[in-house]
């Protein structure tokens, strides 16, 4: 079977994140001062195979923890889902 | 020719620019800060390479929003001479003053060096000075220099003459191996349809002086100096 | 308070019960939780310098030139036309071991704050760089991680990385070595001090805001226990060189202003260390209002705010009534800065959380009250000479050296940093010491960093020498004068006899070395437990090293430049493989002597190199270090593309010691045939041996009968991928 | 009222994506040789001011329509939802 899973890779709470604080006083300097805070992250879309659901969630959960997200100072999120075909991944995407 | 050098915060070529056009060419110039509008005492905006707001977002996204910027946009709707470098391309196309975008390098990373530049078009006002097919050793210094644009738009740039610039070979040959970040047909420079905005990611004011290892870079300030009917030097 | 407490917060704030005792006696009462946070910060070895400082002052500081020697966040050199030269090393080994990138990265960011405090603008950075062998995982990770780090920092920043060094040891397995250094110019007349003698300034914090960064995590559990810190833990510090930018452009604007009267970067121990030198250096107290520092995140105690380690801060100390004129400066890069304090007349220093009085404590037992430590050093027993193993297939040894780890092409990872921006890189990273220009001057400065740990493991007082004597050859190559030098002294745990014996005979070396060689000691750092479980880092402190040469024109390349040049080798070679690059690819176990290091022959060699490039005698000057005379001589040929005809290369040594030993106190040249008499002549005067070696030109790397390498193949060994 | 928006950059499916062959290739390496397929993008969250949860969805639309996204090379995806109270979105930030 084959699987989509989104990785979302967040810095966690009390780590510092110039990126985000920048982009908000952008965002502020172009007008749109309602914006409070951002805080800025990585989104990962992975095409997986796996026997059953469960298998491939583990796959994932494991390269997220080892690889994709660093521990140290990144907290990280998977979710899954089927994907009928490669060609509807494909679509999934766009 | 009176040349403005704009400084966003995190411009960094600003004083090598200045440099290469006050100290070795001894044109004058001025910095222009993000917030400033005039520009009518110049001749040729220079939009520096650098890491504007970090690059933090995307390179450029944010400058491209500066008062600055409205200014550029009306400089060159009036045919003045704008060249972006690096940084200062990747604006340029923020703002939609050239077309494309550029993409991590294909490495995935940093690439500072030297590389050689064949000249594709003899005939803008940033490259008179050169022969056509002429190849200019000039260095790269980026992270996100990968040339991109969609099928359409990338032919119409081939169509309409407007590639300046491919990395090649020593030689002049358009190859895999001379190309250094994976730009798309090897484009490493662009100008818009007017002719009158370039941005390339190379750092031709670096290439100004034999003792810094070459002064290629001299032909394209030449050239704008000539396009403006100042006297070259 | 309950004695069990007291005993786990010492432990959290790494200081001994005799420490506790001292601060007991000095200020005759208990110190409060946020007093010990400080004490513990302050009198650390990383800001006390409490093992360290005794040993130092053995250092030579003095000299003509010298404008600013140690005790301020960098010195400063005299290098002519009004110009001051501004360096310091920095090491970031703990962080980068904890997260690579961002501590490879904040460290550089911690440089360059040290030099444009002192008003002066950064041109130039170098890192030296030293880690486990790259077939374990976890050091490839370190290695990948703190390459990327440094120039992701430096990139943004823009600030050239033009040198440095990079080794591999399986002794730095898990604990990596990161040290930067930073190098800037500034006028005499702008160079400032970080030194508060005013009463009365207003002190400013401008730049990032304050987080809970890098609080020291022991420290944090034992003094917060009874708090819930789950949500609290320290965490890793985050770099931000786009802010850094900006701060270095508004210090240098400050600098320009009457009402600046200090500019003090926070680096270890955060606002503590910083305001508290600040003040002791000018003999001022201070007293700080935390309530007034901008903070990242909600509910920070004043001990997180006194002793966070955000980064991108510095403080600002202008005179009453110039509050007006520096916002304008912060507006204008629009950072955000704060009003925290003043400067007062005394000793004391008074942290105050609105109306609410948290510390106060005299300042000078704060600063410099810490008991200098003296641990018992042991000389460990010397391991004998190795066999030597014969020479065999020296062709094949010279392709497996330049494959090496240790000897290949360093160009995947420097053209990974921008070593070219601001103009001034005239020779960049990759051959013997960095050369840029002084802009507006016909003036270059040389720059690089050297130490081989393999020979200060052998010998810390001989190895360390041999560090400083590579350092200035690697400057006199150039055609430069050494000028001055700074130092990073890595070790491992100086609890432990053998490590405070390595430490003590180096920097004793450090300091006649200096000395025989006329170079002052203007800046430095030290970074001492370099040990992972168990196991201490080989000793390596890190020589940086800065040179002027007066006139561009003389500069001189390590190149080999045109064919039918000849090529000589200037120096003895004697019978020292121990510690070589030869033992380690022939698996021999390294132990022996280290090669012996003559420091008056030295002086005498660097003289005629440096007569010879100011008369324009040679085409190239090549210092011979790891790997031997061979290796020089193939990267000579490599750097210029051109190949080498050497008739048999004979010498009163075995054949491995000829080709590969690593005696000191050598230089490989080449010379266009009409110029030798003067060669000759030089070293004559200077009493120098001179051997000819062959002839530059061909397809080949050729040396006697038995080693005959095409260009290509030379090349492609050396240029093996990491 | 505050309201919490997540913002996904992708980039569009014609455009190839250097980083994400990279991560591909890199979990293969080591052995996770069940992924097809690597995709990055950016994650960003936004806490944002607004009257009404359509007020404050627009004016997100608008910035990652304007700035967050570079439409010649990325789409963009975005999921908003309300936040209690200002203190909790000040827990989120601590
Ligand atoms: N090994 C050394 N040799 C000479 N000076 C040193 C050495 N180690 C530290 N110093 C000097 O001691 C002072 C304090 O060092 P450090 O705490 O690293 O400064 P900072 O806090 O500004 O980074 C500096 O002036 C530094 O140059
Ligand atoms: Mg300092």
């Amino acid at each position: 079977m084959i699987f989509r899973a989104e990785v979302f890779v967040t810095l966690k709470p009390v780590v510092n994140d110039p990126q985000g604080s920048t982009i908000r006083s952008g965002l502020h300097s172009i007008g749109f001062d309602t914006v409070r805070e951002v805080r800025s992250g990585k989104y990962l879309v992975l095409t997986i195979e796996g026997a059953d659901e469960a298998i491939a969630r583990a796959r994932v959960e494991e390269m997220a923890r080892e690889v994709l997200a660093n521990p140290v100072i990144e907290d990280y999120r998977v979710r899954l889902e089927p994907v009928a075909t490669a060609a509807s991944a494909g679509e999934r995407r766009a | 020719m009176r040349t403005g050098i704009v400084v966003f915060p995190g411009t960094w070529s600003d004083r090598d620019c200045a440099h290469a056009v006050g100290e070795v060419l001894e044109q004058p110039y001025r910095f222009i800060d993000h917030r400033d509008r005039r520009l009518d005492d110049i001749d040729l905006v220079i939009l520096p390479g650098g890491f504007s707001y970090g690059d933090y977002l995307r390179c450029g996204a944010i400058a491209r929003f500066t008062p600055v910027m409205e200014a550029v946009a009306a400089f060159a709707d009036r045919g003045g001479l704008v060249l972006g470098i690096c940084n200062g391309f990747q604006v340029l196309q923020e703002a939609r003053l050239l077309p494309g975008a550029l993409l991590k390098n294909a490495s995935c990373e940093f690439r500072c060096e030297w590389v050689n530049l064949r000249v594709e078009q003899g005939d803008t006002p940033f490259t008179t000075d050169c022969r056509p097919g002429q190849v200019l050793r000039i260095p790269i210094s980026h992270g996100e220099g990968n040339f991109f644009a969609d099928e359409p738009t990338l032919a119409s740039l081939e169509a309409g003459g407007q590639v300046v610039f491919r990395y090649c070979t020593a030689g002049g040959r358009i190859t895999e191996g001379a190309n250094p970040n994976g730009s798309l047909a090897n484009i490493a420079g662009v100008i818009n349809k007017r002719g009158n905005v370039l941005g390339m990611m190379p750092h031709p004011e670096r290439a100004c002086e034999d003792l810094l290892g070459g002064s290629d870079g001299l032909a394209l300030f030449r050239s704008a100096m000539r396009a403006l009917q100042v006297v070259a030097v | 308070m309950a004695v069990a407490l007291r005993r786990s917060q010492l432990v959290g704030v790494a200081l001994d019960e005799s420490e506790y005792a001292a601060i007991l006696a000095a200020i005759g009462r208990e110190p409060n939780d946020v007093e010990l946070g400080m004490f513990g910060a302050l009198w650390s070895e990383h800001c006390g310098y409490k093992t360290s400082r005794a040993l130092l002052r053995q250092l030579p500081t003095q000299g003509p030139h010298v404008l600013q020697g140690p005790g301020e966040n960098a010195g400063a050199v005299d290098i002519g036309d009004g110009l001051a030269v501004v360096f310091k090393i920095e090491s970031h080994n703990h962080p980068s071991a904890i997260e690579p990138f961002q501590g490879a990265a904040t460290g550089v960011g911690g440089i360059l704050r040290d030099v444009f405090a002192m008003g002066a603008r950064p041109i130039a950075i170098l890192d030296d760089l030293h880690f486990g062998p790259l077939d374990q995982g976890r050091n490839r990770h370190l290695f990948k991680g703190v390459i990327a780090g440094i120039g992701a920092y430096g990139n943004c920043f823009g600030c050239p990385t033009v040198g440095g060094a990079l080794t591999f040891d399986d002794g730095y397995s898990e604990n990596p070595l990161v040290n930067a250094m930073c190098v800037g110019l500034v006028s005499h007349d702008r160079l400032r001090r970080a030194t508060a003698d005013r009463v009365g300034d207003l002190i400013f914090l401008v730049g990032a805001d304050t987080g809970r960064d890098g609080i020291h995590g022991a420290t944090f559990a034992s003094v917060e226990m009874d708090e819930d810190s789950s949500s609290r833990r320290p965490a890793v510090q985050v770099g931000n060189p786009f802010l850094e930018k900006l701060l270095c452009e508004a210090c240098l604007q400050l600098n320009e202003l009457a009402e600046v009267t200090a500019i003090q970067d926070l680096g270890a121990a955060g606002l503590t260390s910083a305001a508290c030198e600040l003040a002791h250096r000018g003999g001022r107290g201070l007293e700080i209002d935390v309530a007034q520092v901008s903070r990242r995140e909600g509910g920070m105690t004043p001990y997180e705010v006194m002793l966070s380690e955000s980064q991108e801060r510095m403080l600002v100390l202008v005179k009453p009534g110039g509050e007006a004129a520096v916002r304008r400066i912060f507006e204008h890069f629009e950072l955000h800065a704060d009003r925290i304090g003043t400067i007062t007349s005394g000793n004391r220093v008074q942290v105050r959380e609105g109306a609410v009085s948290v510390v106060d404590l005299p300042l000078d037992v704060l600063v410099d009250g810490v008991p200098l430590r003296s641990p018992p050093g042991r000389r460990p027993g010397q391991r004998a000479t190795p066999p030597i193993p014969i020479l065999v297939e020296p062709e094949q040894i010279l392709l497996k050296m330049l494959a090496s780890p240790n000897l290949r092409s360093r160009r995947p990872v420097y053209r990974t940093y921008d070593h070219q921006v601001l103009d001034n890189t005239v020779i960049g990273p990759g051959s013997d010491a960095s050369l840029l220009r002084v802009p507006g001057t016909r003036r270059g400065l040389a720059l690089t960093t050297d130490c081989n740990h393999r020979y200060v493991a052998l010998d810390p007082y001989e190895g360390t020498r041999a560090a400083v004597a590579e350092a200035a050859r690697n400057i006199v190559c150039t055609g430069a004068r050494p000028l001055a030098v700074t130092n990073c002294l890595n070790f491992g745990n100086p609890q432990r006899p053998e490590v405070f014996w390595q430490l003590q005979e180096s920097v004793r070396g450090l300091a006649d070395a200096c000395g025989e060689l006329g170079l002052p000691v203007v800046s430095g750092n030290v970074s001492l437990y370099n040990e992972t479980s168990g196991r201490n880092i080989p000793p390596t402190p890190v020589i940086g090293m800065v040179g002027v040469l007066d006139d561009l024109e003389r500069r001189c390349g390590a190149a080999f430049q045109e064919d039918g040049d000849l090529v000589f080798l200037l120096g003895e070679t004697r019978e020292e493989l121990s510690g070589s690059e030869y033992m380690v690819i022939a698996g021999a176990d390294t132990g022996g002597l280290a090669p012996a290091v003559d420091l008056a022959h030295e002086s005498r060699l660097q003289a005629a190199i440096l007569e010879c490039t100011q008369a324009g005698t040679l085409r190239s000057a090549h210092d011979v270090s790891d790997g031997g005379l061979l290796v020089a001589l193939a990267e000579s040929v490599l750097f210029g593309s051109r190949g080498l005809r050497c008739p048999a290369v004979v010498g009163p040594v075995s054949a491995a010691a000829l080709y590969f030993g690593e005696s000191q106190g050598r230089v490989v040249v080449s010379v266009a045939p009409r110029r030798v008499p003067e060669l000759q002549a030089a070293v004559a005067r200077q009493r120098i041996a001179l051997q000819a070696l062959g002839v530059v030109g061909g397809e080949f790397f050729q040396v006697g009968q038995e080693i005959r390498v095409p260009l290509g193949r030379l090349r492609e060994a050396w240029e093996t991928a990491f």
